[in-house]
């Protein structure tokens, strides 16, 4: 563990994508104590540029200040990406341990699913999904990990099909050891390091697809995300940059800093530094 | 400044290619079909009003002119108008327009087809041709409404020889229009534009003056006000530019920007409340919900200036209006908490007095969602919690139809006369389950029914204005809808178009009259 | 006598952070014209860096800290990348230990070799690829092999190519590092004829990296015994095998097993286990809605045996004889298509669910991979006291006989809160011999036990193996490829090829008058059998 | 393995998947509530009930859902996908016309980002570490992080508007109605902005993959070979370590050319560009079911064939890898 962590922290980008991820986070958490009355209070004119008095960043084309939005957008954001991950994994994990150790018929089952999923546009999908469901953060989440959730099986299900052949498993097996048992506390440890990686990478394109729904009129109407502040501006885009390219930088930075971070896991686990 | 730079060479203009005499017109989307009566949208008419014209057109004071029927007459007592068409008419291709097209189009197309002409012609009890250039219209009741009924988009009419007794759904001149028009359908390039060209054999001598329409696809908002800008489009309609940038466009001194041309449309930006349940069955609720609201807000900063407040069911700058008999209800939000008090919606906790839901129509994010977005905001200050619902216009089209929802918005147009846009968002008889567009509020008033049934039948104006000033004061104090405001779309153009709007119709008469300097 | 290569005083500087300063430190060493020197020692003894630093082929990070390498007596180390690329290939010439690592495995072998031709002589690729058919005639291939990828060759053939490949340009040295390791014995006996045969026609130096001592005493001219970066013997083969003067010479050199000596066979008693007429099919393909074509391989056929208590079985073959396939299904870690295997009267083979898992707890394994066949998540206390917990003893008594049990293997109790990493192989595998024991088996099954180990470990191992099964009476079924192994702790033998028997016996019986062919085949190809069996 | 025989076998089992993507996207759509009649009631903003009927008669909603499925799906298998709701033309004309410019930009895209992502990976590949490297690599990370139609509306912002040198929207230039070489230049000047948004992503996990398997291959034990056999570093490079280094791309390049075909929704829709991405946005925000089912049955009918075309490329290019 503490090699771990002095490998991972070795790597100056992944100290500076925690450290942006970390003040997000703060101010995500943060946003309801510093700005009380919310991101959709009117406070003056549509439009008005950034420095204008009290705007740091501006007004958006309601009158809305864009600092507010901006951080108000990050919970959206972060949310989003952690929870529609956390349901991809959760259903990747399960499913692929299955069709992995198992093989057979759950695995072929299973890879015709994950086929499935490859053959079919996956966005056209997932905006089916959403509209269907009616845009909200709950069929957004949903949306995300239903099209996700085979990434995450297939690779869990080639770390359980490589590992479900190693020795000690099959040790394990000799033992006396129930599926159950061996599923998760011989082989998933030993799959961890791979599904840790495309998890914090998964995060940070969750939030990339939330702002392309958003930002195609699919997001949640009640919330201020950072693409639907982008959506809701693109004919301002001409007359008013800031209200599409600040949300823009605030998407780009926080998914560059979930990257680092994924990256730097990728580094301190992977197999080949392991050895 | 971005917005201030000068746009780049490789976008100006290239439409007057070849000096030939083309006009570049803007389309959002792609139409569904060319068959004006099969889907009456704004799109449609806009293309279609330059190859199927209406019988009558409308001047500037609402008063029917000649176009296919050169003259008219009605019986004292309102049942009976005969209209005398114009001679040596014909259809583009070549077969003579004569009576039995309008008997078609009006008996049999029209009324199977578009909902809003069959209002107006099930008033009929016959339509007779009564010789080749003859027709008579006999009602059952009298309908003061009738003429206007006539009017553009309400009555095109269509080639008896191409769609009688053929299934109108499936006919392939659907995709390639035959019509008497100044334009003939000439060319749909998938994905790029329709082309029509000069009918030159159009019955009014010396119309058209211009030889091609493009109507070309512009489907992004940022795309339509750039090919505006930069000359690519001389013409832009109503919704197609988004009011954020049309401060933008005013100060160019290349474009003219105008709101004449839709008056006949005369329409409301409203909000429907599911009067069948509460707190919106009560009348408090619905004035407390207006005051809470700054409309002039709306119109100012989500509509940047353009339109007006909305008084009431009827437009401001149409006939019957009457502004003496109006409740107003400004911008108080004291008040509507006192009201909300009142009628025993107390604050519970968190503030909140009482959450409800908000279907909002599809327009892409536009001016109507974000005036939805600002009346969440201005609720939420008198303690009233509403949930936006995004939808697409399946789910719009079904929960409203199917009255299930609590607040939406959407917008009617009055279309000349209350008897023909407005009624038939308040009458009870339009109460249809599964309907959207209707009365889908389930107000109800009996004599707001009565009303507007002898407003419509009145032979005399007088009584006719009466009617509608005490509708307009009972359901201005029922606060029987919340309108917000008045649309005055705007119509742009590039200055070298001229004489683009000709009357109240304003596009949905055509560009037979219009015409560009700068070409011989 | 001129030396061709003269080392001296070579050090190689490992990067800082590692176990040990230098890779290699200090070595000196000569290789005469035509002469072939043996490096032989253990893993990380430095003898493959000392053949890379001799090419100027040191892995990143690793640089020559000291010394000089002098070829033909030109100083090399440290000379331009201009004249080591001139001098690769067509001077020293190196082969690998895995052929098919070592060649390019999407590129014909005719055009690799031609490629290595070209690199040094200005001759079109028809006439390079002439040379190269050549080359392969005289390797024992076929130019029909040219057009073939690496993948499309058995290991010999490959090895074969690699010598080709070396040889093209006639070079004066050549490397080779461990070029037998990965090959069965009867292959490796032909390479190291090949090798034999070539370096005596074109008089080339030969240098040969092993660990194996038979294959010095085979080979070798002169032979250097190198020991963690250092050599600490080097001389004529004759002299340091005959006369070792360092104790490490000496032990290395009596942990060689031999052929002679096996234990004699028990009087005969009602057999543990009696497996007969077990047969296995392996099919692959099928695929999708059974569109894909089949495969079928017979990986046993009709296999019978029988074990008793105290008894050890060697289970002797090359690889694909089936004899790591049995071992799996008689345990039902693979499932069997025909025959019985009764275990104390039951059927193992037609077992399923409970009474597998109550049969398994008698039966245990030990593995062949140290690294992979422990839970490198869990501690020792983890992987040792894992089966009794499985069948329900109390996690107290459990851990008091795991501490008890590694006493037994010849481990501290201080291993129990440690990971596997901690660990070299040879306690690995006692670690995974305890794991096994703690289930109290009947019968023990140990799938090449040692083969990943070094050769001194290796004694160790095969010691204690043999001190457990007698301690416990264990009945103990012993697979292995190497006779040596097999004969050093085998009661009785049985050599498979291709998923049959081919014959069994006593081991000392066996091994002394083989009855059939393929047996004295396998024996005759056993390196170094003449001097050392002495 | 008979390369001719197992295609056959791909292409039949191609078909079992396109049906089972016929079965699955049915019900998945036919599931939502609302359809055609409401939409265009809804647009209409004017609508009686004899509307609705009629529309559902004319699209054979008011049949049950069994019926409805056995005539679409026989219809299907006459290669008849149906008709448009909202555009009333067959839905197989409407995507054919699309599909064109979609392919057009994909390609382009594809062989930018291919082009550019191997040799930026090369470069960063030759000297690990180096401050070039890390240029790269950051570089591939920021791409990787941009939100893609974002990228595009601040391409437009940079090169349409402040700099003026490419146009903003579009296939062709709006009312210039070029024809010939003209139109051709006129089209590929289009293609830029567009193309390079969609390829920059792409881009940036070609030069890292490329960069990863060539430093993965550097280590090989084939690479050591070929420097003991005295040839050139530049060679060894090229011939050895770039030349396996590029098969695992395939298999990437196939599974990009796959999800460019129905995944170019939001770069075709910031430019406004005529592909089947905004066809698909289109027909989601309509409604229009048979509209949506022809997308998913032609992209996975062409995602099929692409997924063959990269097994047969990758067998040619890794003679190991045996087609079965």
């Amino acid at each position: 563990m503490k090699d771990f962590l002095v490998r991972f922290l070795a790597r100056p980008q992944t100290l500076i994508g925690l450290l942006v991820f970390a003040a997000i986070v703060v101010l995500a958490l943060g946003a309801p104590l510093l700005f009380p009355r919310g991101p959709f209070t009117i406070v003056g004119m549509p439009l008005l540029a950034p420095g204008s008095p009290g705007l740091p960043a501006g007004s958006d084309v309601l009158g809305r200040d864009m600092l507010v939005g901006l951080i108000y957008g990050a919970r959206v954001s972060l949310l989003v990406g952690i929870a529609s991950t956390c349901c991809s994994v959760g259903i990747g994990v399960l499913l692929g341990a299955v069709a992995g150790y198992y093989g057979g018929a759950v695995d072929d089952v299973l890879m015709r699913i994950t086929e499935f999923f490859q053959i079919i546009p996956a966005f056209v999908l997932l905006m089916v999904l959403v509209a269907f469901l009616q845009p909200s953060l709950f069929s957004t989440v949903v949306g995300i990990a239903l099209i996700t959730w085979p990434q995450v099986a297939r690779v869990v299900r080639g770390e359980f099909l490589a590992l479900r052949s190693r020795e000690f498993v099959q040790a394990a097996k000799l033992l006396g050891e129930s599926d159950l048992y061996i599923i998760f506390r011989q082989i998933l440890p030993n799959a961890l390091p791979p599904i840790v990686v495309v998890g914090s990478m998964m995060v940070g394109s969750a939030i990339l697809t939330e702002s392309a729904l958003s930002f195609l009129g699919l997001g949640d109407p009640n919330l201020r995300s950072w693409g639907s502040m982008i959506g809701a501006s693109r004919s301002a885009m001409w007359v008013a940059w800031w209200t599409t390219v600040l949300p823009g930088l605030a998407i780009m930075v926080t998914v560059l800093a979930l990257n680092f971070i994924g990256d730097g896991l990728n580094e301190a686990l992977s197999p080949r530094r392991r050895r | 400044m971005v917005g201030g730079m000068a746009l780049a060479p490789f976008l100006s203009g290239h439409a007057a290619a070849g000096g030939r005499n083309v006009l570049n017109a803007m389309m959002p989307a792609e139409p569904a079909t060319l068959c004006y009566p099969l889907l009456n949208t704004r799109l449609v008419q806009e293309i279609c009003a330059n190859i199927n014209e209406p019988l009558l057109l409308l001047d500037w004071d609402f008063k029917p002119r000649p176009n296919l029927a050169k003259s008219f007459t009605a019986t004292p007592d309102g049942l009976a108008y005969t209209f005398h068409l114009q001679p040596g008419v014909r259809w583009h291709d070549g077969v003579p327009f004569t009576a039995r097209d309008v008997v078609f189009s009006c008996d049999k197309m029209l009324r199977q087809l578009n909902p809003r002409s069959r209002n107006a012609f099930n008033h009929c009890q016959s339509i007779r041709a009564l010789d080749p250039l003859t027709v008579e219209f006999r009602l059952h009741t009298p309908f003061n409404a009738f003429i206007l009924s006539l009017m553009a988009s309400n009555a095109p009419m269509m080639p008896a020889h191409i769609y009688d007794g053929s299934d109108y759904r499936t006919n392939p001149h659907n995709f390639a229009p035959i019509g008497t028009g100044p334009f003939k359908f000439a060319r749909w390039e998938r994905g790029q534009y329709i082309r029509l060209t000069r009918n030159r054999d159009y019955w009014r001598a010396g119309w058209p003056r211009i030889d091609d329409i493009y109507f070309r696809v512009c489907p992004t908002p940022e795309q339509r006000m750039v090919a505006l800008e930069t000359g690519a489009v001389d013409i832009a309609f109503a919704d197609d530019i988004d009011s954020v940038v049309t401060k933008r466009l005013r100060a160019n001194p290349d474009i003219v920007t105008t709101t004449r041309g839709y008056e006949a449309v005369g329409e409301i930006a409203v909000m429907e409340m599911n009067q069948r349940r509460w707190p919106f069955s009560d009348r408090r609720f619905r004035q407390a919900f207006m005051h809470a609201i700054d409309r002039d807000f709306i119109v100012k900063a989500i509509n940047f200036g353009e339109g007006k407040v909305a008084t009431g069911p009827i437009p401001s700058n149409v006939p019957y209006y009457d502004p003496k008999v109006l409740t107003r209800y400004p911008f108080d939000p004291a008040r509507a908490r006192a009201m909300l008090d009142a009628m025993g919606l107390k604050k519970k906790r968190g503030g909140v007095r009482h959450r409800f839901t908000f279907l909002l129509i599809p327009d892409g994010g536009g001016v109507q969602t974000r005036a939805a977005q600002y009346v969440r905001q201005a609720a939420s200050e008198v303690g009233l919690d509403i949930e936006l619902q995004s939808s697409d216009w399946a789910t719009f089209g079904r929960r409203t139809g199917n009255w299930d929802f609590d607040m939406d918005n959407n917008s009617y147009g009055e279309y000349g006369d209350p008897a023909i846009g407005t009624s038939r968002f308040y009458v009870s008889s339009n109460i249809l389950k599964g309907v959207p567009q209707t009365n889908i509020q389930g107000y109800r008033n009996a004599q707001v029914d009565t009303l507007f049934a002898r407003a419509a039948s009145a032979v005399d104006p007088g009584e006719t204005q009466d009617c509608y000033s005490r509708l307009q004061q009972i359901l201005t104090r029922d606060v029987a809808m919340v309108w917000l405001y008045e649309r005055d779309p705007l119509l742009f153009y590039n200055r070298r178009v001229h004489d683009a709007v000709t009357g109240p119709n304003g596009p949905t008469d055509g560009m037979g009259r219009a015409w560009l300097t700068g070409v011989a | 006598m001129t030396a061709l290569v003269a080392i001296a005083g070579l050090s190689v500087a490992l990067p800082p952070g590692g176990d040990r300063p230098y890779a290699v430190r200090d070595v000196s060493l000569e290789i005469g014209t035509s002469e072939i020197v043996c490096i032989v020692g253990e893993s990380g003894s430095g003898k493959s860096v000392t053949a890379h630093a001799l090419m100027g082929l040191l892995p990143r990070g690793l640089d020559a800290a000291g010394g000089s390498i002098r070829f033909d007596g030109r100083e090399i180390l440290g000379q331009p990348a201009q004249d080591w690329r001139r001098m690769r290939g067509a001077e020293i010439a190196m082969i690998f230990q895995d052929p098919m690592a070592a060649l390019n495995p999407v590129v014909p072998v005719g055009r690799q070799i031609t490629e290595q031709i070209r690199a040094h002589r200005s001759i079109g690729e028809a006439a390079a690829m002439q040379q190269a058919g050549d080359l392969m005639v005289q390797m024992g291939l076929e130019a029909a092999h040219l057009h073939a990828f690496p993948h499309q060759l058995s290991g010999g053939q490959r090895q074969r190519v690699m010598i080709a490949m070396a040889l093209s340009l006639s070079p004066r040295l050549l490397i080779a590092d461990e070029p037998t390791t990965a090959l069965d014995v009867t292959t490796q006996a032909q390479i190291l004829d090949l090798i034999r045969t070539v370096q005596k026609e074109r008089q080339m130096s030969v240098l040969f990296i092993t660990h194996d001592f038979g294959v010095v005493s085979d080979l070798a001219d002169r032979v250097a015994v190198m020991r963690a970066g250092e050599v600490v013997e080097s001389g004529p083969v004759r002299q340091v095998l005959d006369d070792p003067r360092h104790p490490y010479t000496r032990a290395l050199i009596a942990a060689v097993p031999r052929l002679s000596g096996s234990p004699d066979p028990l009087p005969p008693h009602a057999p543990v286990l009696a497996v007969t007429g077990l047969s296995k099919v392996y099919r692959r393909g099928g695929g999708f809605l059974g569109l894909g074509a089949r495969r079928e391989t017979r990986a046993l056929d009709k296999v019978s045996l029988t074990l008793q208590r105290g008894e050890t079985l060697g289970i002797v073959g090359e690889s694909g004889s089936g004899k790591s396939t049995l071992a799996r299904c008689i345990i039902r870690l693979a499932d069997v298509d025909d025959g019985e295997i009764l275990f104390d009267g039951a059927d193992l083979a037609k077992m399923n669910g409970r009474g597998l898992r109550a049969c398994r707890k008698r039966i245990q394994m030990v593995f062949q991979d140290p690294f992979s066949s422990l839970n490198p998540r869990h501690t020792v206390s983890e992987i040792v006291t894992a089966g009794p917990r499985a069948h329900g003893e109390g996690a107290k008594e459990a851990l008091a006989r795991a501490a008890e049990m590694l006493a037994l293997v010849g481990l501290e109790a201080s291993a129990l809160p440690r990971y596997p990493h901690e660990f070299s192989g040879g306690q690995r595998q006692r670690i995974g011999l305890a794991r096994a024991l703690m289930l109290k088996p009947d019968v023990l099954i140990a799938d090449e036990p040692v083969s990943a180990l070094d050769v001194t470990v290796q004694a160790q191992v095969l010691e204690l193996l043999d001190r457990v099964r007698a301690h416990m009476n264990l009945a103990m079924l012993f697979i292995t490829h190497d006779m040596r192994v097999a004969a050093r702790i085998c009661h009785r033998v049985m050599v498979m090829r291709q998923g049959r028997v081919v014959e069994e016996g006593p081991a000392a019986t066996l091994f002394a008058a083989p009855k059939s062919d393929y047996t004295s085949q396998l024996l005759a190809a056993i390196p170094g059998q003449s001097r050392l069996e002495a | 393995m008979n390369r001719l025989s197992y295609i056959a076998r791909r292409l039949v089992r191609t078909l079992v998947v396109t049906v089972a993507v016929v079965l699955l996207s049915f019900f998945l759509i036919r599931l939502a509530p609302g359809d055609a009649a409401t939409v265009m009631a809804g647009q209409a903003g004017f609508a009686d009930e004899a509307f609705i009927q009629n529309l559902r008669a004319e699209y054979g909603l008011d049949q049950p859902l069994p019926v409805q499925l056995w005539k679409y799906v026989s219809a299907v298998a006459h290669g008849d996908l149906g008709t448009s709701y909202e555009r009333r033309q067959p839905v197989l004309d409407i995507i054919l016309e699309r599909l064109p410019n979609t392919l057009l930009l994909d390609g382009f895209a594809l062989v930018v980002a291919l082009a550019g992502g191997i040799t930026l990976g090369a470069f960063a590949a030759r000297r690990p570490g180096s401050a070039g490297d890390a240029g790269v690599t950051v570089l591939a990370m920021l791409f990787y992080a941009v939100p893609q139609f974002w990228l595009g509306m601040m391409a437009v912002l940079v090169f349409s508007v402040w700099l003026a040198v490419l146009p903003p929207f579009g296939i062709e230039t709006m009312g210039a109605d070029y024809t010939g070489l003209a139109r051709i230049g006129d089209v590929a000047q289009h293609m830029i902005l567009p193309g390079m948004t969609l390829a920059l992503y792409y881009m940036a996990s070609y030069a890292r993959l490329t960069r990863a398997a060539m430093i993965e291959v550097a280590d090989a034990d084939f690479v050591k070979t070929a420097r003991a056999k005295g040839i050139g570093e530049r060679q060894v490079a090229r011939r050895h370590i770039l030349r396996n280094a590029l098969i695992p791309l395939i298999t990437y390049a196939g599974l990009q050319a796959s999800i460019l075909v129905g995944g170019t929704v939001l770069v075709e829709n910031v430019f406004s560009w005529p592909g089947v991405g905004t066809l698909a946005y289109q027909a989601v925000t309509a409604r229009d079911n048979p509209l949506l089912l022809g997308i998913f049955i032609v992209t996975a009918i062409l995602v099929s064939l692409f997924n063959l075309i990269t097994d047969i490329a990758y067998s040619i290019a890794d003679p190991r890898v045996q087609l079965q």
